[in-house]
């Protein structure tokens, strides 16, 4: 099967809408834009999908083993004979996987924006720009090169900061939009830091051969990059350590995870396609593209495993605290994420040893399908309420039922609970960590019961909890709005039953589904008790959950302003970024620098007015400076300086 | 006979030179400035007068060089006069004090 | 003899014919209006520079006391060109003035001098030409003769270079005294770099300095430019230092060659003054013929590091440069006669919004002073650079150096100008000015000149293959 | 084709608005000078091609040697290189599209445009140059006309910029000189001096006297190119000037100065460069950082762009003093990509201006709402200039990168990192402003009436983008034009390092 005739149409479609809707959308599509964004969408869905079919099913394998093929690939920019940038094309399991889920959760956002959207001011821009990302993040996942790979990540980068500040007028917004490129550009200077030595030392920037050259302990190339220390460190060490960063950044974790919150302030469906499902993954990507790499140096991997745990509970912590329903969600996706990042972790390669990396990917699966569909029911919701505010909400169930079922099944799906999506995928990343590593395995359990309560008290917050009489409502949505949650909550009914390590596995072979059942139950009752947990309190309205807060005291108030990573960022931005270093560049500029030069006129001026008086206008004096030029002419010339 | 030594005359024209030209920086007076300069030219005229008569008696370079400088210093004199007496019209005075509007 | 007597002399004669004929004009009864007149002597003077290019000779006349030769006959073209340029541009100040036959009388004297001291193989020449030159225009300088200042000029003036040639010809009596012989050649054989000589020839250097106003010998500068009519401002500023220039060339080249690194120092040392204290005092002047006096003066030291090449480029760029300072400044004080007789405004704050009736004027202003400024694509660029390319030629980059700083500074006070023209607001700009044809003519050459000079590299090469 | 044209139809077209009196026809034919103009210089690019295709590989295309000073050896001497093509393509675009911007200009518009092309013409003919003396000719040519158009045309302290502009561009050309001077006596090529790129490169000038005269050469050129601490002229000057003097400053003047510092002190004098390179570095690391972290404080728009030309312009001199091959190709399409991409930057600035008033960034707000297309522009450019994939200035800044971390010494390498950092205080500085002008809500009801970019505006904007879309999102037509030029250059400095 040749895949070039139509494979490349899967990112350049997007591309096509971002293109067409972006020069001449305003003037000529603005209604029409939407039908004309998902149409182009639904054409590279429906490819990439037959791409995997083609890919899985057909002639991927190759002795039972996964191939990477690349049916694509092209030399962008050379830099020397080894050295060159390439725009290529990769078929491997993780990129096809990621194909499909990035078109399909795609699909699903524009199909739901229609409804979302529609009367937007900008609404061809906003498909235009959700063009664009979706053909970024394709770019991103196919990519075979690894400074490809970080282009369309800064394409990713800016697509999401295009769309969080969606509604430009919003102060907020603004300053979200600001705050994400930012703190995701400073995780890409690591990134393209770690680039730069990875590509160095092995010679190339092609993945396929830098990830061969790295893992071959024979290879000059990895004797030069492991012997050759910084500070102590490997040079593998630190490389793999700045991509990481790199990728921390992308998928907001600690501590880089600031951005990922405020970034909420984007139109929702905006929050469950980037924010949720695709980009934040970016990260995990990232680590199970070069997993090869990390695996060999044992060191770079216990940092992705550490900050993984890390952000998984302190995000969660958080989670239990926030009364905006998206931020939830965010800190959410943010736990979520530290569970893909830490199960790569503590992963290996080959058969049990990698169960890690295989339900990190399939932890990243499932979760783009029940993680989007909280979101775009809590579009819903907003949409309906107009506000983030839990307490705006209550008892909505009765309005929306819909959005209540599937907003149910997500939460389920989430918490871990047979036989939902999430279930599958968590027990794995359980599994896998309580045969590795014991501590991360309490850690990642009681955060799985954090999860558990803080989503169903969103839910409960939400769909029960005090009746609130809304007087004027449009109505739950259309179908353009109820069509993507029912297909989602399908898939993340059903998305688990799918035996992934089949497919995806850190050395390409098959490895078979784990399930035990004695294993879950532990996981499962930790999750149950925390719904039941938040059933309690948050079921009904009361005043329970204030007097618990009130009783946390000062941990309370240290969760609800999340750890006040904030204000610390902000003081060393504001204060000693800006204050400390920029302004005084600035004042150096303008008075020591500027003031030299403006000072060398002002002496020479000086100079100039101090020796006028030597033009006396006296004819006597002027013959006396005459006669003394020639005495001293004569002094120096005759008998000092032949 | 016995001849004057040709240092002897030179120091007197020296003399004069730097009598001149102490009378021009120190005279207020515009002719006798004019004097002064006219006594630098009568000290250039003795020693053209010496040297040609001591060095070099076989030629008479220096004292036709002596006969034109003092023609050249009468036409000197003349336009400097004139000029003095034309500044005595415009500023009633020939002091040379008068004389120093333009500076700087 | 005779025939090479009219042919070797022949600028001489021309220029003396003219003088006898405006003597007869001026004692003739007949009351001339100064505007015919005018044009009659205009036409002369284009007679007189056309002469110049035909039939020419080299020899020696009156017992080598007298030479002529391509080279200087081409300087005296350029002598010839200057003064035309002038007598044009200050049209509309004579065409008010009793005296126009004296004028031209004594500036034809003046210009008669030069010629000789260009031409002067012998020292007595050289003096009795230098003060042929220079006596006549003491009385120039004062030819608004109520006015006080042209009086103070022109007394500063007399007094001033009666001074300087007192202190030439002591030198020249020692250098006599110590060669025994007034012709160039032969002094030039009996140098040996005694203490006396050295001393002598100081002096000498310190009389031509004075003519060319370097520090420190350039004070009465400022004070005459400024007190004197534009015309002989510019006459000063251009004619009678390039004169003064070219017999510098020749005699530091020919006769002081056994000399030279002891001259070389000197002027050194001289450039290096005359750039900085002349720049540094440009810098401040409002008075637009005292800016341009201090201008010249920084000129100068340019044109001295171009001398300090000692070499056939040296002394092409010296007179290359001198054609091109002639154009660009006569431009420049072309403009400031206009402005100056018939708006009456000297000052440089008189020029603030000077673009907004005259455009063209501006224009030639604005070229003249980039062609001083040394900008491209004026002639005065390749000037400036083939001057600190013959100097750079010696090695010595510390003079190269300061000299490409100075020519920063000395933008900045062209520009200044330039800023006041084109810039600056003010309430009262000058009124449109009716130039009239002559003075027109007179800046159109000087604009073609400009122009052409440098970008036609015509003139330069003619210049090396003459010195060559 | 003979390369002369290039400077001779610009000077031509000046001169032919002298006659001319109404704003409307001087400028439909400067207009439909700068487009031929334009075109000729796409034909250039395509003849150029060709030849190489055809295997032409003498160092330097359609050479013409006129003798101009024979005593001193000087000769109007051109030819081009793709070095020099992609500076003549540049110049095209950043000419054809100041033209347009400033289309509406009433004030002087004869001479505004005769002074544009004059200036234009310069940099054509700097870029043509072999023979030094041209080079410097047209070096200074093209100081004069910016002090005018700043000086009379200019806003603010315009005066003051203007002087400061020109005295210092002056310094910079005098310090050229002498530069240039060494150059010229310490080459002998059979007994003579000379002042010819391609004689020089061949006959070695010993390193003593490149030691000294680098220096100058490379100052000289560096305060062109905003080289720190000499860059003091390029705010100022910069904010004080029309539009479109600010696009033809920062597009192709400074960009005079980087390519003087490649070609001629580089090039040239490769035994000095080497040695001083570590000074480069440092300098360039220090224009980076310290440029950008001021940028990050002004409050002027063009103060900004001002600034942040100095951090870019660093990119240049960064990897001119990396001295690797890759450096040195990303420093020239740093120059190229620079150029387009300030000139957007400035011609938004100037548009948004026209209809506020105001380029105080408190001051504005809002603005996508009420002129999106220049607010997209705006955009564009900030988003090249912070090194987006896609446009020009992330290509240029990578290659860079790239280049300058192939020296495998720590230096070099804290070096380049340092430079990378300037990406996220890019980042800092360009989404302030951005946000501030661009996005939020609208402050001033003043604003609300306000109306979106003219056709000329627009096609201005168009012009410069395509440009920038074509470099980013195609660069190896741009990178196998600089390849051999660069390896020109690398011959000489290999052959010392090794």
């Amino acid at each position: 099967m040749n895949y070039s005739q139509y494979i490349l149409l899967i990112p350049l479609l997007p591309l096509a809408g971002f293109l067409v809707l972006g020069l001449f959308g305003k003037s000529y599509f603005n209604k029409s834009a939407g039908i004309i964004g998902t149409l182009f969408l639904l054409v590279a869905a429906i490819l990439s999908l037959y791409t995997a079919y083609n890919y899985f099913f057909i002639d991927g394998k190759v002795n039972g083993v996964y191939q990477s093929i690349i049916p694509f690939k092209y030399t962008w920019l050379s830099f020397s004979e080894n050295i060159s940038i390439d725009m290529g094309f990769v078929l491997d399991p993780i990129s096809v996987m990621m194909l499909v889920v990035v078109t399909f959760v795609s699909l699903m956002v524009h199909i739901f924006s229609l409804w979302y959207m529609k009367g937007e001011e900008r609404f061809s821009t906003y498909y235009a720009f959700l063009g664009l990302f979706t053909f970024s993040m394709l770019g991103l996942v196919i990519s075979t090169n690894i400074f490809q790979i970080y282009m369309f990540w800064e394409l990713v980068g800016v697509s999401s900061y295009l769309l969080i500040g969606f509604y430009y007028d919003k102060p907020s917004a603004v300053a979200a939009s600001k705050k994400a490129f930012i703190v995701t550009r400073f995780a890409d200077l690591a990134f393209l830091i770690g680039i730069l030595i990875l590509g160095f030392q092995a010679e190339t920037l092609d993945f396929g051969t830098l990830i061969q050259r790295l893992t071959d302990i024979q290879s000059s190339q990895f004797i030069g990059i492991t012997t050759a220390s910084f500070f102590g460190v490997s040079l593998l060490t630190w490389a793999l350590t700045l991509v990481f960063i790199g990728g921390a950044g992308k998928s907001a974790m600690l501590p880089l995870h600031i951005w990922l919150p405020d970034a909420m302030e984007g139109p929702t469906p905006v929050s469950a396609l980037i924010h949720a499902a695709t980009m934040v993954v970016a990260g995990v990507y990232l680590v199970a593209r070069l997993f090869p790499v990390f695996h060999i140096n044992q060191a770079s991997l216990h940092i992705v495993t550490f900050v993984g745990v890390a952000s998984a509970l302190f995000a969660a912590i958080i989670a239990c605290t926030q009364t905006d329903i998206k931020r939830v969600l965010a800190y959410s996706t943010m736990s979520q994420i530290g569970y893909m990042m830490f199960s790569l972790g503590i992963s290996g390669i080959g058969g049990e040893n990698g169960l890690g990396y295989t339900a990190s990917l399939f932890h990243l699966f499932t979760h783009a399908f029940f993680k989007s569909l909280l979101f775009l029911a809590a579009g819903a919701v907003i949409h309906l309420v107009h506000s983030n505010e839990l307490k705006d909400m209550g008892g909505l169930k009765r309005y929306m039922p819909v959005t209540h079922i599937v907003f149910l099944v997500a939460c389920l799906a989430i918490s871990g609970i047979f036989p939902f999506a999430g279930f599958f995928s968590k027990e794995e990343i359980l599994l896998a960590s309580y045969e590795s590593n014991k501590i991360v395995y309490a850690i990642a359990l009681f955060t799985s019961g954090l999860t558990a309560f803080y989503m169903f008290r969103l839910y409960f917050s939400i769909f029960w909890n005090k009746q609130k009489d809304l007087h004027s409502h449009h109505g739950e949505g259309n179908m353009s709005m109820k069509i993507p949650l029912w297909i989602l909550a399908v898939c993340t009914c059903t998305a688990g039953f799918i035996s992934f390590g089949k497919y995806v596995s850190a050395d390409g072979k098959e490895l078979a589904s784990h399930f035990h059942i004695l294993f879950s139950i532990v996981p499962v009752t930790v999750s149950l008790l925390g719904i039941l947990l938040a059933m309690l309190l948050y079921k009904k309205e009361n005043g329970k959950p204030q007097a618990i807060s009130n009783s946390l005291g000062g941990l309370y108030k240290t969760a609800y302003h999340k750890f006040y990573i904030d204000e610390v960022y902000l003081f060393i931005t504001k204060k000693i970024i800006f204050n400390l270093v920029g302004r005084p560049a600035a004042w150096i500029d303008k008075n020591i620098i500027d003031g030299i030069m403006n000072g060398i006129a002002g002496v020479t001026a000086s100079i100039s007015s101090a020796i006028k008086g030597i033009q006396s206008g006296k004819v006597q004096s002027y013959a006396l400076y005459f006669f003394a030029g020639i005495i001293a002419m004569a002094i120096v010339f005759v008998y000092l300086w032949k | 006979m016995n001849e004057i030594p040709i240092s002897h005359i030179l120091f007197v024209s020296t003399a004069l030179f730097f009598i001149g030209m102490y009378g021009l920086f120190t005279r207020r007076n515009m002719i006798t400035m004019l004097m002064a300069i006219e006594l630098i030219l009568n000290s250039v005229n003795i020693n053209f007068v010496v040297f040609n008569k001591y060095l070099y008696p076989d030629k008479l370079d220096g004292i036709f060089f002596t006969i034109f400088i003092i023609a050249i210093a009468a036409a000197e004199a003349a336009v400097a006069i004139a000029i003095i007496i034309n500044l005595y019209r415009n500023h009633q005075s020939i002091d040379v004090e008068e004389a120093e509007e333009m500076k700087f | 003899m005779l025939a090479d007597f009219f042919i070797l002399m022949k600028a001489e004669l021309v220029i003396t014919l003219l003088i006898f004929t405006l003597l007869f004009l001026k004692i003739g009864n007949k009351e001339w209006r100064n505007e015919s007149l005018l044009n009659i002597i205009n036409l002369l003077l284009f007679i007189n520079l056309l002469s110049g290019f035909f039939i020419a000779k080299e020899g020696t006349l009156f017992g080598d006391m007298f030479r002529t030769n391509e080279l200087l006959r081409f300087e005296k073209n350029m002598l010839n060109l200057g003064i035309l340029i002038i007598s044009l541009q200050s049209y509309h100040w004579l065409k008010q003035h009793k005296h126009v036959p004296e004028f031209y009388m004594l500036l034809l004297s003046t210009l008669l001098g030069m010629f000789f001291m260009i031409s002067a193989n012998n020292i007595l020449m050289f003096y009795l030409a230098l003060e042929l030159s220079t006596i006549p225009l003491a009385a120039l300088c004062n030819f608004d003769l109520h006015k006080k200042i042209a009086s103070e000029a022109a007394f500063k003036m007399s007094i001033s270079s009666a001074f300087s040639s007192g202190l030439l010809l002591f030198g020249i009596s020692l250098l006599y005294g110590t060669t025994g012989s007034l012709n160039f050649a032969e002094i030039s054989s009996q140098l040996n770099g005694s203490p006396l000589q050295l001393f002598s020839f100081i002096l000498l250097l310190s009389g031509f300095t004075f003519k060319i106003s370097a520090v420190p010998f350039h004070l009465w500068t400022a004070d005459v430019y400024e007190g004197s009519p534009v015309a002989v401002t510019s006459y000063l500023s251009v004619i009678s230092k390039a004169a003064i220039l070219f017999v510098l060339v020749s005699v530091l080249y020919n006769v002081f060659q056994p000399l030279g690194s002891n001259w070389y120092n000197m002027l050194f040392v001289l450039s290096v003054l005359t750039m900085i204290i002349g720049n540094l005092f440009a810098l401040r002047q409002q008075n637009m013929k005292r800016f341009l006096a201090f201008s010249s003066i920084a000129q100068v030291g340019f044109i001295l590091i171009g001398i300090t090449g000692q070499s056939a480029e040296g002394s092409a760029s010296v007179i290359y440069f001198v054609l091109v300072y002639l154009f660009s400044n006569l431009g420049a004080f072309g403009v400031v006669a206009l402005v100056s007789s018939l708006a009456g405004k000297e000052n440089i704050d008189d020029y603030k919004g000077f673009y907004t009736h005259n455009k063209l004027l501006s224009w030639v202003l604005a070229i003249s002073l980039f062609s001083l400024a040394g900008i491209p694509p004026t002639a005065g660029f390749f000037g400036k650079f083939f001057l600190l390319l013959a100097g750079a030629a010696k090695g010595n980059y510390i003079l190269i150096t300061i000299a490409a700083l100075n020519m920063v500074i000395s933008l900045y006070y062209y520009l200044r100008i330039i800023k006041a023209m084109f810039m600056d607001e003010n309430k009262n700009p000058v009124e449109k000015i009716n130039a009239g044809l002559q003075p027109k003519l007179a800046l159109a050459i000087c604009m073609i000149g400009i122009i052409v000079t440098g970008l036609i590299s015509g003139a330069y090469n003619y210049i090396y293959s003459l010195v060559k | 084709m003979n390369l002369s044209l290039l400077v001779i139809l610009p000077i031509l077209n000046a001169l032919l608005l002298l006659p001319f009196k109404e704003a409307k026809q001087v400028r439909l034919i400067t207009l439909a000078g700068a487009v031929v103009q334009f075109i000729l210089c796409f034909f250039l690019l395509y003849l150029f091609w060709q030849e190489k295709t055809t295997g032409n590989t003498s160092l330097m295309l359609f050479e013409n040697n006129y003798k101009w000073y024979a005593p001193l050896n000087i000769n109007f001497h051109t030819g081009v290189d793709g070095i020099s093509v992609s500076m003549i393509l540049l110049t095209a675009f950043v000419v054809l599209a100041g033209i347009l911007v400033s289309w509406k200009q009433e004030k002087l518009s004869k001479e505004f445009f005769f002074l544009l092309l004059f200036l234009s013409a310069g940099a054509y003919g700097f870029f043509i140059s072999i023979d030094l003396f041209t080079l410097f000719f047209f070096l200074e040519l093209a100081v004069i006309p910016k002090f005018l158009l700043i000086g009379i045309w200019g806003s603010g302290k315009k005066e003051y910029s203007a002087m400061k502009l020109a005295l210092m561009l002056m310094g910079g050309s005098a310090l050229v000189f002498v530069g240039l001077a060494g150059i010229y006596f310490n080459t002998n090529i059979n007994g003579a001096h000379s002042f010819d790129m391609l004689q020089i490169a061949q006959s070695n000038i010993s390193e003593d006297i490149q030691k000294l005269f680098f220096p100058f050469a490379f100052i000289g050129f560096g305060i062109f190119t905003a080289l720190f601490p000499f860059h003091t002229w390029v705010p100022d000057g910069h904010s004080s000037a029309p539009t479109a003097a600010s696009m033809f400053l920062a597009g192709i003047s400074m960009k005079l100065g980087g390519y003087g510092c490649l070609r001629v002190a580089t090039w040239l004098m490769p035994d000095a460069a080497h040695h001083y390179s570590t000074i480069i570095i440092i300098l360039a690391c220090i224009a980076i950082l310290y440029g950008a972290f001021a940028t990050m404080m002004q409050t002027d728009l063009k103060y900004i762009n001002a600034y942040s030309s100095i951090s870019h312009c660093g990119f240049v001199l960064l990897g001119i003093g990396m001295l690797t091959q890759t450096a040195i190709t990303g420093a020239v399409m740093q120059m190229v990509s620079h150029g387009l991409m300030t000139a957007l930057f400035f011609a938004a600035i100037g548009m948004i201006y026209d209809r506020t008033h105001t380029r105080q960034v408190a001051q504005l707000s809002g603005l996508l709402k009420v002129m999106p297309f220049i607010s997209a522009v705006f955009v564009i450019a900030g988003l090249c200039s912070l090194g987006l994939p896609g446009l020009s200035g992330f290509v240029a800044e990578m290659t860079v990168f790239m280049g300058s971390w192939q020296n495998a010494d720590s230096f070099y390498r804290i070096a380049t990192i340092i430079a990378c950092a300037s990406i996220v205080v890019t980042a800092v500085y360009i989404l302030r402003a951005t946000g501030q002008v661009i996005m939020g809500p609208i402050t001033n009801n003043d604003y609300k009436s306000l109306k979106d970019a003219a056709w000329n505006e627009k096609l201005a904007a168009v012009i410069l983008i395509t440009g920038i879309v074509a470099i980013g999102v195609a660069p190896f037509w741009l990178n196998d034009l600089l390849r051999p030029a660069t390896d020109i250059i690398m011959q000489k400095i290999s052959a010392i390092t090794k």
